[in-house]
């Protein structure tokens, strides 16, 4: 089985390899067989694998030292799936790009790209050790940072991707030390070794200040640092606060491509790189964990209300769903983080492909009319529920999911999610109760961004023609290659893929499989109160959008002009902050430091030469007036003395005398003395 | 303090303030005369040593012939030469002065020093001469004194010194004649 | 008694004066005039040491001789004086400074 | 014919062939030139695959272990009562050096093609070229310190000419800056050098010699000569062995180059022609790490086991204060020059760490930074020979004017950043694996110095980043207008020639770090445990 694993991951590698050199449409065909291929293979891979146990298969790479380095597969539950999910989300985007990007110029270069990022996700999902993941978690940034500078001539798309790949860095580098530090203490890089059953995490232990593992023993501070740098990891790629802002800049790619990387698959990674790493952390970092990641579904639902770019509000959606996993993880809710993850996957990749077919068929209203639109902005949608009802059932399907009603998968996962965190809160203290609160609070204001989406987008009428009367417009579902992935993705979308009982997520096989206790025992008030409670109030926010929306009444707090509303669509002003804070201080401090190059380092090189040269001088000084002058003095002499003697003969006799007198007065002088 | 001694300081006054004169004096008509009265004060103190003879041949040849000889010469060498020397303006205070007045100075300052160190008064042969009475007092005839000492003592002297005298004069005359077409 | 040493002093001074105007003057006919007032001095010493000489007379004699040889010293002097002014048309010793024409 | 000798010698007698063809065959000059480079390559691409690994063969103080030996009598004088004078021309090989000597013949190509573009006294070029390329071979080679040394005052005088002369508008203040620099270091050198002369008698003819390996063994120090490992003499109150050990570090530090003997860099590289610039990245910055490693960490193993912690600050602070130096620049060859300091940072830090991985790491940064500083500068020259002009600032979106060009910048900077999958990466990640594997086994170099070297990574992608978006992306704007537009014409086969097998190289041993690894390990593990019996 590992080697159809292996397979599945070489064949984008490999579609990669044969787009550099080929050009045309050809390219679209040879990455969307790879990646079908791929995605055939993993799921007998699937079949085979999960819920089978682990398989391992590694090989030397290099040894360093006495350490020997593998590289290898590391296929178990979480990998398997993880492996398929990339897949089935990739094939469709694969066959959404190839009629979504059909007119760009560089649409082979697009594949081309497209093939490393799936290599690099699906060798993410599958390798076995630390190294290798790092380097596959860094070429996933990179291959992001190419698909989001995409088109780049965009001032703005090559902001985003840089900012994108800076602030990834971060991660990165906080995901280096933490491997780093761990390989320090354990001396391996081995994933199993590391984090398996009886693994050397669960053998070591803190014990007065110190880490203590079997081969080694260092200040525990390093073990916060090694769990802060996953942290950050964390954080930069799953778009956690504080650095989730290049998310949203990134929606500057195309939307398939936002689609698969930025809404269901690399972002999705931090989570996948917290089931990997999960034995590390301590009750209190996972605290933190849940914290982060309740503060972020917050903010970002918050940001998400008052956004007018159809994909800016998918990003911050996207981020406060991340948040959910992420706070699943800290609260212990393993498994239904990552069943969360899997159907987030789904209906956010769903909302993506639906944004881009609204935006395709915006643009092409644009060029043909001519408009000065922008087509993202959903403030000139509206009333597409006719024009596109293909289109509009998957959003309603995907929005569905979002807000967590049910009959969907996102009910099954996120109200499981809901469910454990007042669980958890309960063996807190008090002051943690407000995570749980926070997050229902959250689940609502998502159900009324998600309805003020569809409600703007779909209903009502064109508001295109506020701005011009008359336009051509030829809006539809478009062809195949957009219908069939809206369809494949929405049955994904709903509940029978994951449990046949559409309102117990217990019964999931998906979450049976990362459980190892039965949760069925401790089935309590929540259960019932918690979806009940959730989803009708729920349903009662978006009646309310409804009618702010749909029905246009005005409403008090949806004043345009207060300082809550700015402070949201300005989203909370992290990005002013961050330059402010971060990036022009280093970039001063680069300046200072060149000037302290130029001025003191290179200044003191100067003056030691300086002084050399001065003491060259001194030395030549040396030279010609000492040594060479004691010979011209010697010469000199003579000659003055010559002169002297010359210049009584002046034939003065009045002069003569004087001199003559002069020497008698001197002598007697020195007489006298003498 | 006698009489003498207020002579002598009077006479060595003008002598030394005629000469000055002399020296300052940017007029050579002027310090020429001026040269007089230092000459004639000079036998002045000629005479206040005893020495009438010397101060009266001091008269007669200088006053009577040096300087009459000069004051001939040049209103011999015309007209012009005078508004020429008259005319340069010089102070003695010039710069250019400043060495011989210098070497002059010090030049003085050793004379004077030598002359503090000889004490004079107190030579060995003066002492000696006083204790002899060798020395001239003004009682006694000098004049005749003189003469037979010309004749007897210091006969070749002065006859080499006349012979001399008419070189000299011969000399003169010829240097001073017109040149003619030589 | 008139003591030696002020006889000294003075002819000092004379002699120094005369230098001096040996020294400075840029006229040779005052160059003269200096040198007799040099002579003078010397003359002025040989007259008061004369003074302890009653026998022999030598300081007068010597002042007799040096009088009739400056005299004579004189008259040369003059003669060459107005020869130089005939052929340089100045009495500047500085500007008669070749010995040659 | 000794590999090896033949390897050092060959430009130099090429070098001799162009002195004495005639002026009118002068276009052949870089032919030749290039010829002797691509015989240079195969020769040590020979070497390379004939250089037998395992313990056995693992060199550092064991001569018999050092491989491809050549030990000739060179100077031998009886001095008599003096003892004799005994001077080799000993080279030989071991793992550290066979993958630079690979790396630098490679390089040495590169800069033969980017000698294309030189076009004024093309004789004085080439024959100071080849001359240069003799001394860089011969001082990776050569064991016999006096040796050693004179190959390394001799590159100093190619060098200096070729920047002095061949270079840009500052030209000789750069070169005279490089050659005080460089001079100051290497006379000091000297008088160590002597010092250990003096000191160290070969055991088997028991007179006084140069061997390097031969002063490696503490057993060889005469007990009361200057460096005696037993008697700790001083010098001018200081322990001699640290004196000694921190002049040879300047001297080498000089080179490396290790903030604050750095300023010399960025100017000589700003000024030096392109060729130039490949060699002195390339090869010349290797030198200073190879010495570290070689002479300082081999003769002094003592001083470098108690300084280590200096070593290691100083490579932290080279690594963080290039960087951001780095980010204030405008000038993208001089960017590219902090950048070598920067990465060079890592060389240090690694080598200060005295484990495996970061020895290893060390060797493996100077070998990638080998290729990719080669690659970079030679992608400097191609804009700068088209337009003369190198401010960040003057170009916009040269993506759209030159694409071919534009990937291989793209290449050039992410694998310099560190991008998985290229040499770089696993350089850097190794090296910062030893320094934290130091703090927990041999607590040489704390933790948080390999931490603070991580963020070295972050700020490397921050300049780069700039840079190519500042320059590559966007609309196209040129300061030069449409003259530019026209000058700029995309990379030709010359250049591709001179850039594929660089990327290549990087993207080889990103992948297959093994081609270096397998050579130098048991090398690196003997090093490592020669320090070892240092560490208290």
């Amino acid at each position: 089985m590992a080697y159809h694993a292996l397979a599945a991951v070489l064949l984008p590698l490999f579609a990669f390899v044969v787009n550099c050199f080929i050009k045309g449409k050809a390219t679209g065909w040879v990455s969307t067989i790879a990646i079908l291929l791929s995605a055939i293979v993993s799921i007998i891979v699937f079949n085979h694998t999960f819920n089978g146990g682990t398989i391992h298969l590694n090989r030397v790479w290099f040894t360093i030292g006495d350490t020997q380095l593998y590289a290898g597969l590391l296929l178990n539950n979480l990998s398997t799936l993880m492996l398929l999910l990339v897949n089935l989300i990739a094939l469709p985007v694969h066959i959404f790009s190839m009629a979504y990007m059909g007119h760009d110029k560089r649409y082979g270069r697009y594949f081309t790209c497209l093939s490393l990022f799936c290599f690099s996700m699906l060798a993410l999902v599958v390798v076995d050790n630390m190294v290798l993941f790092y380097a596959f978690w860094e070429m996933v940034g990179f291959s992001s940072y190419l698909l989001i500078g995409f088109w780049y001539k965009k001032e703005v798309a090559i902001q985003a991707n840089k900012k994108a790949f800076i602030m990834n860095r971060i991660g990165d580098v906080g995901l280096l030390i933490s491997i780093l530090v761990i390989y320090a203490q354990y001396h391996t890089f081995d994933l199993i070794k590391l984090f398996g059953i009886n693994g050397l995490i669960s053998q070591s232990y803190i014990k007065d200040g110190l880490w203590i593992a079997p081969a080694s023993s260092i200040p525990a501070a390093w073990q916060y640092i090694a769990c802060g740098g996953i942290f950050l990891a964390v954080c930069a790629k799953s778009a956690q606060f504080p650095l989730h802002t290049w998310l949203p800049d990134a929606m500057e790619g195309p939307t398939s491509v936002s689609a698969l990387i930025h809404a269901a698959t690399m972002v999705a990674a931090g989570i996948f790189l917290l089931g990997r790493v999960y034995p590390m952390f301590n009750t209190a970092e996972l605290d933190a964990l849940a914290i982060i990641g309740c503060f972020t579904a917050f903010m970002a639902a918050t940001i998400a209300l008052t956004q007018n770019d159809l994909k800016r509000i998918l990003a911050f959606s996207t981020i406060s769903q991340l948040g959910f996993m992420v706070m699943a993880m800290g609260i212990n809710a393993y498994a239904s983080s990552l069943f969360h993850l899997v159907t987030h996957a789904f209906f956010k990749c769903l909302l993506f492909l639906v944004a881009g077919v609204v935006i395709h068929e915006m643009q092409h209203v644009k060029d043909e009319n001519q408009l000065d639109i922008d087509p993202q902005n959903i403030l000139y949608m509206g009333g597409l529920r006719k024009r596109m009802p293909l289109t509009f059932i998957a959003a309603l399907i995907g929005g569905a999911a979002l807000v967590g009603l049910p009959l969907t998968s996102g009910y099954l996962s996120k109200d499981g999610i809901l469910i454990q965190a007042f669980e958890w809160s309960d063996t807190k203290s008090i002051g943690y109760k407000i995570v749980p609160i926070m997050m229902l609070i959250t689940s609502w204001l998502t159900a009324f961004y998600v309805a003020r989406l569809i409600f703007k987008v779909f209903f009502g009428k064109l508001r295109v023609l506020d701005v011009k009367p008359v336009v051509i417009c030829h809006i539809s579902d478009g062809g195949w290659q957009y219908r069939l992935p809206l369809i494949l993705l929405s049955i994904c979308c709903l509940f029978p893929v994951f449990s046949l009982n559409p309102l117990l997520y217990e019964q999931s096989w998906l979450f049976k499989a990362f459980t190892t206790a039965d949760h069925l025992e401790r089935m309590n008030i929540y259960h019932t109160i918690i979806p009940a409670g959730l989803n009708i109030l729920s349903i009662v926010v978006i009646y309310f959008a409804y009618a702010v929306y749909v029905q246009e009444r005005k409403m008090l707090p949806f004043a345009q002009n207060n300082w809550a509303f700015d402070f949201s669509y300005n989203q909370w002003y992290f990005n002013k902050a961050y330059n402010n804070i971060f990036v022009k201080p280093v970039l001063a401090l680069g300046s200072g430091l060149f000037w302290f190059d130029r001025k003191v380092i290179d200044g003191f090189i100067q003056l030691l030469q300086n002084i050399l040269l001065w003491l060259s001088k001194v030395a030549d000084v040396l030279d010609r007036y000492v040594i060479d002058g004691f010979l011209h003095l010697l010469t000199a002499i003579v000659q003055y003395i010559g002169n002297f003697v010359r210049s009584f003969q002046t034939g003065r006799v009045q002069y003569y005398l004087l001199s003559m007198l002069a020497v008698i007065v001197a002598w007697f002088i020195f007489k006298t003395l003498i | 303090m006698n009489a003498a001694n207020i002579l002598f300081y009077i006479m060595s006054f003008i002598v030394l303030a005629s000469a000055l004169y002399v020296a300052a004096s940017k007029h050579l008509v002027r310090s020429v005369f001026m040269f007089f009265v230092t000459l004639f004060a000079l036998a002045g103190l000629y005479v206040l040593s005893l020495a009438d003879f010397v101060a009266v041949t001091q008269i007669v040849v200088y006053v009577g012939g040096i300087l009459v000889l000069i004051l001939f010469a040049f209103m011999l060498s015309g007209r012009e030469t005078l508004d020429v020397l008259q005319t340069e303006n010089r102070s003695i205070w010039k710069i250019n002065n400043l060495p011989a007045m210098l070497i002059v100075g010090l030049f003085f300052i050793i004379l004077i020093n030598v002359i503090l160190q000889t004490n004079a008064d107190h030579l060995g042969w003066i002492t000696d001469s006083i204790k002899l009475k060798n020395n001239i007092t003004n009682s006694g005839e000098m004049t005749a004194n003189i003469g037979v000492n010309l004749m007897t003592r210091y006969l070749l002297p002065f006859e080499i010194v006349s012979i001399l005298l008419m070189m000299a004069l011969v000399g003169a005359a010829h240097l001073s004649r017109k040149e003619q077409q030589a | 008694m008139i003591s030696l040493t002020n006889y000294l002093v003075v002819s000092g001074i004379l002699f120094c004066i005369g230098l001096y105007v040996v020294l400075v003057k840029r006229n040779a006919i005052q160059i003269l005039i200096g040198i007799e007032m040099m002579l003078n001095a010397a003359i002025l010493n040989l007259v008061a040491f004369g003074k302890y000489d009653k026998v022999n007379n030598g300081g007068q004699m010597f002042a007799l001789f040096a009088i009739i040889l400056a005299a004579a010293t004189t008259a040369v002097a003059l003669a060459i004086i107005l020869n130089v002014y005939r052929r340089y048309k100045t009495i500047d010793p500085d500007k008669v400074d070749q010995l040659k024409d | 014919m000794n590999l090896l000798t033949l390897l050092i010698f060959i430009p130099l007698l090429f070098g001799l062939l162009i002195v004495v063809l005639p002026s009118s065959l002068r276009n052949s000059y870089k032919y030749i030139t290039l010829l002797a480079a691509l015989v240079q390559l195969g020769i040590s691409l020979l070497l390379y695959f004939q250089f037998k690994t395992g313990a056995s063969y693992a060199g550092i103080d064991h001569e018999s272990q050092f491989q491809f030996i050549q030990k000739l009598p060179w100077i031998n004088l009886n001095l008599g009562g003096m003892g004799k004078m005994q001077i080799d021309y000993f080279v030989g090989v071991d793992g550290v050096s066979i993958t630079l000597l690979v790396m630098s013949a490679l390089v040495m190509v590169v800069a033969a093609i980017a000698s294309w573009e030189i076009n004024k006294n093309l004789k004085g070029f080439f024959v100071l070229f080849l001359i240069l390329d003799m001394a860089v071979f011969g001082v990776f080679c050569s064991l016999d310190f006096f040796l050693f040394y004179i190959f390394y005052e001799l590159m100093l005088l190619p060098l200096y000419f070729l920047i002095g002369m061949w270079g840009g508008a500052r030209r000789e203040y750069a070169a005279i800056k490089f050659f005080l620099y460089t001079l100051f270091g290497s006379v000091f050198m000297l008088l160590v050098m002597v010092g250990l002369y003096l000191s160290v008698k070969d055991p088997a003819t028991g007179s006084h010699t140069f061997n390097m390996i031969q002063m490696m063994n503490p057993a060889n120090y005469d007990a009361h000569s200057i460096f005696s490992t037993i008697n700790h003499q001083t010098i001018f109150g200081f322990p001699a062995r640290t004196v000694g050990f921190i002049v040879l570090f300047v001297a080498f530090a000089i080179k490396v180059p290790v903030v604050p003997f750095h300023t010399w860099l960025p100017d000589a590289h700003v000024e030096a022609p392109t060729p130039v610039s490949i060699i002195l990245a390339g090869v010349l910055l290797k030198i200073g790490g190879y010495g570290i490693i070689r002479i300082c960490v081999g003769i002094f193993p003592d001083v470098a086991v108690s300084g280590s912690f200096v070593l290691g600050l100083l490579g932290v602070i080279s690594i963080l204060y290039g960087a951001l130096n780095a980010l204030a620049q405008r000038d993208l060859k001089r960017m590219i020059a902090y950048s070598s300091v920067s990465h060079m940072g890592f060389v240090l830090l690694g080598i200060a760490s005295l484990t495996t991985e970061g020895i290893s790491g060390a060797v493996m940064q100077m070998v990638s930074h080998g290729f990719l500083s080669s690659m970079l500068f030679f992608l400097v020259g191609v804009i700068y020979t088209r337009v003369h002009d190198r401010d960040i600032y003057n170009f916009r979106g040269l993506g759209t004017l030159m694409p071919q060009f534009t990937v291989f910048v793209m290449i050039g900077f992410f694998a310099s950043l560190g991008l998985p999958g290229f040499s770089a990466f696993i350089a850097e990640a190794f090296t910062l694996a030893g320094a934290f594997k130091s703090g927990s086994t041999n607590g040489l170099v704390p933790h948080w110095m390999a931490a603070c070297g991580a963020l070295g990574i972050l700020l490397s992608a921050c300049y780069f980043l700039w840079t190519l978006q500042r320059m590559f992306f966007g609309t196209e704007r040129l300061k030069g207008g449409e003259t530019w537009k026209h000058a700029l014409k995309d990379i030709n086969w010359r250049e591709k020639s001179a850039l594929i097998p660089l990327a290549l190289m990087a993207l080889l041993l990103g992948i297959m770090p093994s081609l270096v690894f397998g050579k130098i390990n048991d090398s690196v593990i003997a090093l490592v445990e020669f320090t070892k019996q240092y560490i208290r």
